[in-house]
């Protein structure tokens, strides 16, 4: 902009007749206006998003929730009462109460903090290392053979021996079971990606980039990226969901968290077997994954929306 | 042997029942086997439960419906019951295909079944037995001494118990149907060993033992009983079929006591379908799929109950046992190991795992066992005093470190652990719970700077002799002159009072001593059809060798 | 096209090396020994001793590798710790129901999926689009075990329509066999339509705002046709690789479904295995898994050449 | 003062650029007179008050705002203005591609052969787009569809509004490729899009377009994706077509050479209306409206002397939704007056085929 400015400026100076150009203030004054603009209308178009809106309202809720567990329920999800187990809903227990007498509604909140924190890591960890995977195995033919070979072995080996063997040499501890989980989704989101980014490869665009000498790297990043953005959110959004379920299956074998601590996914496993005489057990956790994972799932659109604002998704 | 094994690295665990795989749609695991447990360590026998038989077998000649399928949750690691000690394997195939020389009786006491009589010599190291006539093998071949020796001294070599107990001593024949056992020891327990103990001496051919595939497992099954093995399909079902030429012994019409007796057969097929979820199990019952299910869990149990087309029942199953390291660490310090017991509260600990599926009892035997009843020790059972256990734990000289308990997920093991972490909590122990799975946890046992107590369940024994943990090298090494001098004296006992009387001793000082804390014994609970009857609930579970579902 | 193939072939050799290698490692790494599983608490010295031997664990473990490989090579994987079968008979008697039941839920999930996703795009911020959003974000999270559960109380013991649970192979009745695979197909086929639906509809929509959709509606085509014809075959590539996907998840995925509805498949083998320890069990299920990858995801990419000419050129 | 000096710079350059007068040694086309004198009397599009408004996130804008103009049979009328200035609205809105239910909203009347097309269902709709009124876009690459062969697209059209047998149709298609001077139409019919050249692109879109014989061809910048002399093959396709079919063209570009070499009349459009309308010759010798000269002026000129600054229109296109009062091009006009910013002028004809929409026509 300050070159276009000064050269300018010098022009008019010495052409009289020019026609009238913009002088300095009124350039800046437009440049405001204008960058204004396109900030008020990608807000706009975002809170015109009623679903991303509403996404944004549930995601940020749960977060809160769960960060003020303690101030809301003032039951420690961990103090047993074998008294009164099972109990139904009431005014004491919100939520009920489980197999050992703990209040579920405590667990769920002190629940959503691992679940989330699990989620959302290995949701992420995925969609970045899947792009990163995708991408270049798009680009490149020998690293596609390698990289997709890879992925078709890592896909082959189950999470529980994964998770069991990470716990085994490197101890129990939540990050054994993100790891076993982002290796375990990282593969389908490469392949996702990859198979995204051979199409946008193919596009004028991408061909007028390599003309203007823009590097590989550039073009990867700056505009293949953005491009192939949109599935790899779908997809995010998919491994956030089954990362909250597989993440208790883990737990329960000890992999993850020890049992005692709550964690949406282990309070599934044990209303599981409970689930004719208690369901609410089953039924909490399982609202709460669901509503996290459709608020997620609609911000993400929102999102995608705010990036890249030709897409109509 | 032993592959390199990974003590180094941290607490690790798999899944034995439970199926996690975590990619993609993957979800939590199927089964807590939160009623009673199958876990492979279940040993001993079973002696006459409160519950006796149940109904009356349907009469003779009255039509049956053909296939009765049974909904069983886990399956059986193999059906060579000389060979392994897994719970399910015991229900299917004894007294059902494989018979005994010897059964229980409703009084648990050793009663004729494949023998005609047997007697102990008077100094009790001579067993003999006398054999029956005519008796037929599934495979049309009749039962001879040989048969018999060969079948007993297979299950001699296979029992770690049996084999200590007899040391060299082997059944050898004495004429066409005598066969006896001499050994250097009392032989006065041996018949209920025989009749009821986790590896169940089956007889089978000679030539059946000889022919082992290579993990030493017999390849066909070959017994005397009222069915004949017909097919096992991995993972699917096990198919008996009824033997139509079996002879059967006892008086026909007459009701059964406890598991001898005549056995009538009215079924066709026994089909052992492998469900392995119980909300599947229970809703195929109810949706007429199963005629039978097995570990109801205690939660389901009054829903069944209440359902007019359905009949439930419960036998005791075993008991728990929490078992300390006494060779290091924390649990070989005695007071500690009482101030344990005193903190722990029972009814909790079996309630989070049992739900209302459990009974309370101070002695280890439980109370199927009516004859080895003692409370003796019972004022150190169920104190949950929690002044005492801090004290105990000052003499104990307690100075804050992690009390470690290392326990399987299955069957509600990890539960207790949850509860009596909260409890021993409460009296200051700082606890770390380790929840492995049961393969690993059968390898971690072995190593006592891993843990300071461990939680496992144990069937039904018919004899305090078949307790392990007793044993000096059974992980937990209870090493402890007075405690082997009393086994020693009970397991010498020639006489059933003498031993009792010995048992009481050796009960009271380990409530003292603390091999282990038995907060108390569990129930196997089951369901079925209303129609059905004739079901055998003596003990260990449901047999059906007089059960039918009679058909309009 | 051959030599395309062929080369996918040739790959498949350093995959399944560097995979064997990976499992070997890991199955050896978990501790729990399969005597001990096996044999019980009551087995004696001897015969743990013994099945150790038998079972060639007490040779060093790289020495193990390479025995087994090599056996591998002659078609012997090895004998199942379990009762006397071979892995391969137990895998083989364990494969048809997995391969039923993916096959089946994937049909399911296919016909729910792309339909519902076509119409979400189509109507796009209608109704129909919400409705849609939401019954794919609740698939996704909900557990199957759920969804096996709920489908079994209703059908099964509610309307008594289809067996609970089960499994009646193919040779004993086709119609027998479909109704025992029914609902446990649903249960793993609407977890994979939640998100192929998902995938449907984002490719459509972003193809539907393309250039060549407005000329072939200035050529006069029809409202239908435009979308069934001109954009579904433009949208081909996301949905097969969507559907390659969730092929292969559901084999893994099945485990959860197959112990719910008692179908012996390779889920449930695997996980009994792990419990068992059944090391050549194990080992074998997973290279036969990547060996399905591996050529699930040729055809996959042989497709993309089939769909799309500028693919097959490059 | 400065209003004053920049509009004589204006006048200077009025005179007509000769350049464009004698036809380039490649262009075959009929001149300016030929095409007026041939122009044939019925009319076949009779576009009266057109205004298509779109519900944009700045609320419901008008893109086109009371568009008229007729194009008669065999006539080519060429459509110019600056991007922007709503000549591709008007062909889209014509052929009702817009979103109907939820975009866009159109009034006024599109009368095509007597037949008003508003009042036609999205069924007999169908009927007209591809046999009646065909249309092509800018972009060949873009527009064609990447996964069918160029055969098969030609095909479509012929099976859609013919009722004929797969090999007719394949027959014609080749046939329409050979017309549109593809060589060797065999081998290209199994082709696919990105196989061929951009020229050879564009005669593929012409050929998909004109399959069915259409009445009216709507070009949308056919040629500014292709290079000149590419340009000057698809131009000399789209006259022969015009004639040969004795079809009516609306050449949408923002080339005045194009139009002066091909075109009849013309029609200026600015901001969504139409500016000024005319024969070629009116418009190229003498412009009327200020910004169609100030268009003509902007024109590089052969005989300009090297150095010379470019003529510009001051100023930039306002957007729809800060359109002005009174006359649109006010803001920008070196001649505007207080009327011309506080009414909208009308129409007024300074001969019987030219008219514009100023104040000071007289005047200037």
């Amino acid at each position: 902009m300050s070159i276009l400015h000064a050269n300018e400026m010098t022009v008019s100076a010495a052409n009289a007749n020019a026609t009238e150009t913009l002088t300095g203030a009124g350039f800046e004054e437009l440049k405001a206006r204008l960058a204004k603009e396109q900030r008020a209308i990608r807000i706009r178009r975002f809170t015109s998003n009623k679903g991303a809106v509403f996404g944004l309202v549930v995601v940020l809720m749960v977060l809160l929730l769960a960060i003020l567990a303690p101030v809301i329920c003032h039951y420690d999800p961990l103090a047993l009462d074998t008294v009164n187990r099972l109990k139904p809903m009431s005014l004491a227990h919100p939520f009920g109460t489980d197999t050992m007498g703990r209040d579920v509604f405590a667990r769920v909140l002190y629940g959503a903090r691992i679940s989330l924190f699990v989620g959302f890591t290995v949701g992420i960890l995925s969609g970045v290392l899947g792009m990163v995977v995708g991408l270049y195995a798009s680009t490149n033919k020998l690293a596609d053979n390698i990289l997709m070979r890879i992925c078709d072995g890592l896909k082959a080996i189950p999470s529980t021996l994964l998770a069991i063997t990470l716990m085994a040499v490197l101890g129990a501890d939540i990050r054994n079971v993100i790891m076993a989980l982002t290796i375990v989704s990282v593969p389908s989101m490469a392949r996702l990606a990859r198979g995204r980014a051979l199409v946008i490869r193919e596009q004028t665009y991408i061909e007028a980039m390599r003309c203007l000498g823009a590097s590989k790297l550039r073009i990867m990043w700056k505009h293949m990226a953005p491009n192939i953005i949109s599935p790899i959110i779908v997809q995010v959004t998919f491994v956030f969901a089954s990362a909250i379920i597989s993440e208790a299956a883990l737990s329960f074998l000890g992999a993850g968290v020890p049992a005692p601590a709550p964690s949406w996914g282990n309070i599934l496993n044990e209303g599981k077997s409970v689930i004719y005489q208690a369901w609410w057990i089953v039924c909490f956790p399982g609202a709460f994954t669901a509503l996290t994972v459709l608020g997620l799932n609609l911000l993400g659109d929102g999102i995608r929306d705010f990036i890249d604002p030709t897409s109509e998704g | 042997m032993k592959k390199r094994n990974r003590r180094a690295a941290a607490a690790v665990m798999a899944v034995a029942a439970l199926l996690v795989t975590a990619c993609g749609g993957g979800s939590s695991n199927s089964t807590t086997a939160a009623g009673a447990s199958a876990a492979a360590d279940t040993s001993g026998s079973e002696t006459g439960s409160s519950a006796g038989t149940s109904s009356a077998a349907p009469a003779e000649g009255t039509k049956c419906q053909d296939t009765l399928h049974i909904a069983v949750q886990q399956q059986a690691p193999s059906l060579d019951l000389h060979k392994n000690s897994s719970l399910i394997a015991r229900q299917m195939m004894d007294g059902t295909v494989f018979e005994k020389l010897v059964t229980l009786n409703s009084q648990a006491e050793a009663v004729p079944e494949l023998a005609e009589s047997y007697e102990l010599s008077d100094d009790a190291r001579t067993l003999t037995f006398k054999l029956r006539h005519g008796v037929k093998f599934h495979d049309g071949s009749e039962m001879t001494a040989d048969d018999v020796v060969a079948s007993m001294n297979r299950w001699i070599e296979g029992f770690s118990t049996a084999s200590t107990m007899l040391g060299d001593a082997r059944f050898e024949k004495v004429d066409d149907d005598t066969v006896k056992i001499t050994a250097d020891t009392s032989l006065l327990l041996l018949p209920p060993m025989i009749a009821g103990s986790a590896q169940p001496a089956a007889i089978t051919t000679a030539a059946a033992c000889k022919d082992e595939d290579d993990n030493g497992f017999m390849k066909q099954y070959i017994g005397t009983g009222p069915y004949k093995f017909t097919e096992w399909v991995q993972d699917q079902y096990v198919r008996l079929d009824r033997f139509d030429d079996y002879v059967p012994y006892g008086n026909k019409g007459e009701e059964m006591d406890g598991w001898a007796g005549y056995k009538s057969a009215p079924t066709q097929t026994l089909e052992y379908d492998i469900v392995p979820d119980q909300a599947t199990a229970s809703a195929g019952l109810e949706s007429g799929q199963y005629d039978i299910i097995w570990n109801v869990s205690s939660d389901d149990y009054p829903r069944l109950e209440a359902n007019p087309a359905l009949s439930v029942a419960s036998a005791q199953q075993g008991s728990v046992a929490l078992i300390f390291n006494h060779k290091q660490g924390l649990g070989a310090n005695q007071s500690f190991r009482q101030a344990v017991n005193t903190a722990l509260n029972c009814d909790e600990i079996l309630t989070a795992a049992f739900g209302s599926g459990y009974e309370l009892g101070s002695c280890y035997m439980d109370s199927g066992q009516a004859f080895w009843q003692t409370d003796a020790g019972s004022e150190y059972y169920n104190q949950h005093d929690v002044d005492k256990a801090k004290q105990l734990l000052t003499d104990a000289g307690y100075s804050g470190d992690t009390f470690r308990i290392l326990c399987s997920n299955l069957g509600g093991s990890d539960k207790m652990a949850v509860a009596m972490k909260s409890e021993l909590e409460a009296v200051g122990i700082t606890v770390d719970l380790n929840i492995v799975d049961w393969a690993t946890l059968t390898d971690y046992r072995k190593d006592p700077s891993l843990y300071d107590m461990y939680i496992t369940t144990f069937a039904e024994v018919p004899v305090p002799t078949l307790k392990l943990y007793y044993g000096t090298n059974y992980p937990g090494w209870s090493v402890d002159d007075k405690l082997q001098s009393m086994f020693k004296d009970m397991t010498e006992a020639t006489t059933m009072d003498d031993a009792k009387a010995k048992w009481e001793a050796l009960q009271g000082y380990s409530w003292e001593y603390l091999p282990i804390i038995c907060p108390g014994h569990y129930l196997g609970q089951y369901a079925w059809k209303k129609e059905l009857t004739g079901v055998n609930m003596y003990s260990g579970g449901p047999k059906f060798w007089n059960a039918g579902i009679p058909l309009a | 096209m051959k030599r395309f193939i062929l080369k996918r072939i040739l790959s498949m050799i350093p995959v399944l090396f560097i995979v064997s290698v990976v499992i070997f490692s890991l199955v050896h790494l978990v501790p729990g020994d399969p005597a001990a599983a096996m044999l019980g608490d009551m087995a004696t010295a001897e015969d743990i001793a013994a099945l150790h031997a038998r079972l060639g664990l007490d040779r060093p473990l790289v020495q193990q590798y390479f025995v087994w490989i090599s056996n591998i090579f002659h078609g012997d994987f090895g004998d199942s710790v379990a009762n006397h079968q071979t892995v391969a008979s137990m895998i083989l008697s364990h494969l048809e129901p997995t391969i039923h039941l993916t096959i089946l839920a994937l049909i399911i999930a296919v016909l729910i999926a792309i339909p519902l996703g076509m119409i979400a795009a189509t109507r796009k911020g209608s109704v129909v689009d919400h409705s849609v959003t939401v019954l794919s974000l609740l698939g996704i999270s909900l557990p199957s075990f759920l969804l096996g559960l709920f489908l079994i109380l209703v059908f099964a013991v509610r309307f008594k329509l289809l067996p609970s649970s089960g499994y009646v192979p193919m040779r004993q009745g086709f119609w027998m066999h479909l109704k025992s695979i029914l609902l446990p197909a649903i249960a793993l086929g609407f977890m994979n339509a939640a998100f192929m639906m998902r995938m449907t509809r984002a490719s459509l929509l972003e193809v539907l705002g393309s250039d060549y959709i407005r000329m072939a509606k200035a050529k006069g085509v029809r409202e239908m046709a435009i979308v069934t014809v001109h954009a579904f075959k433009n949208t081909l590539v996301t949905i097969i690789t969507v559907i390659g996907q969730s092929l292969v998840q559901s084999l893994s995925g099945a485990a959860v479904v197959e112990s719910l509805f008692a179908i012996p498949g390779l889920g449930q083998l695997m996980v009994n295995s792990i419990g068992r320890r059944d090391y050549y069990v194990i080992q074998s299920i997973v290279l036969l898994i990547a060996v399905f990858n591996v050529i699930v995801n040729m055809f996959v990419d042989i497709l993309y050449g089939v769909v799309d000419p500028r693919v097959r050129v490059s | 003062m400065e209003a004053v000096a920049e509009r004589n710079i204006i006048d200077k350059k009025l005179i007509f650029p000769d350049s464009l007068r004698e036809s380039e040694e490649g262009f075959k086309s009929t001149s300016a007179e030929d095409a007026y004198a041939t122009a044939p009397q019925d009319v076949i599009l009779e576009v009266k008050d057109l205004c298509t408004g779109f519900h944009t996130e700045r609320g419901f804008l008008k893109a086109i705002d009371g568009v008229s103009f007729s194009v008669k049979k065999g006539e080519m009328l060429g459509i110019v203005g600056e991007s922007g200035c709503g000549k591709s609205v008007t062909s889209q809105s014509i052929m009702r591609l817009y979103d109907e239910r939820k975009l866009v909203r159109y009034t006024g009347e599109v009368r095509f052969l007597g037949q008003n097309l508003f009042d036609l269902s999205e069924r007999e709709m169908q009927h007209v787009r591809g046999e009646k009124i065909a249309m092509v876009f800018q972009d060949a690459l873009s527009s064609l569809n990447p996964v069918f062969t160029v055969g098969h697209q030609i095909m479509e059209s012929l099976r859609i509004h013919r009722n004929i047998s797969r090999e007719e149709a394949k027959k014609r298609s080749v046939e329409m490729l050979g017309l549109v001077g593809i060589p060797d139409p065999e081998r290209r019919f199994y082709q696919y899009p990105f196989e061929l050249s951009g020229g050879m692109r564009q005669r593929v879109m012409i050929a998909v377009a004109l399959a069915c014989h259409p009445r009216l061809l709507i070009a949308d910048e056919p040629t500014t994706a292709l290079d000149v002399t590419i340009q000057a093959q698809i131009m000399d396709l789209i006259v022969e077509m015009n004639r040969k079919f004795d079809m009516g063209v609306m050449l949408i570009t923002h080339d005045l050479g194009v139009v002066a070499e091909t075109c009849s009349r013309v029609i200026v459009m600015y901001l969504g209306q139409i500016v000024e309308e005319g024969l070629v010759t009116d418009i190229f010798d003498h412009p009327q409206h200020p910004y169609t000269k100030g268009l003509m002026a902007s024109v590089p000129r052969l005989d300009s002397r090297s150095g010379e600054r470019l003529h510009q229109i001051k100023g930039t296109v306002p957007l729809l939704n800060q359109i002005p009062e009174g006359c649109r091009f006010a803001p920008r006009c070196p001649y505007a007056t207080e009327a011309c910013r506080r009414s909208m002028p009308d129409f007024i004809s300074t001969s019987s085929t030219q008219r514009a929409r100023c104040f000071r026509i007289g005047e200037l």
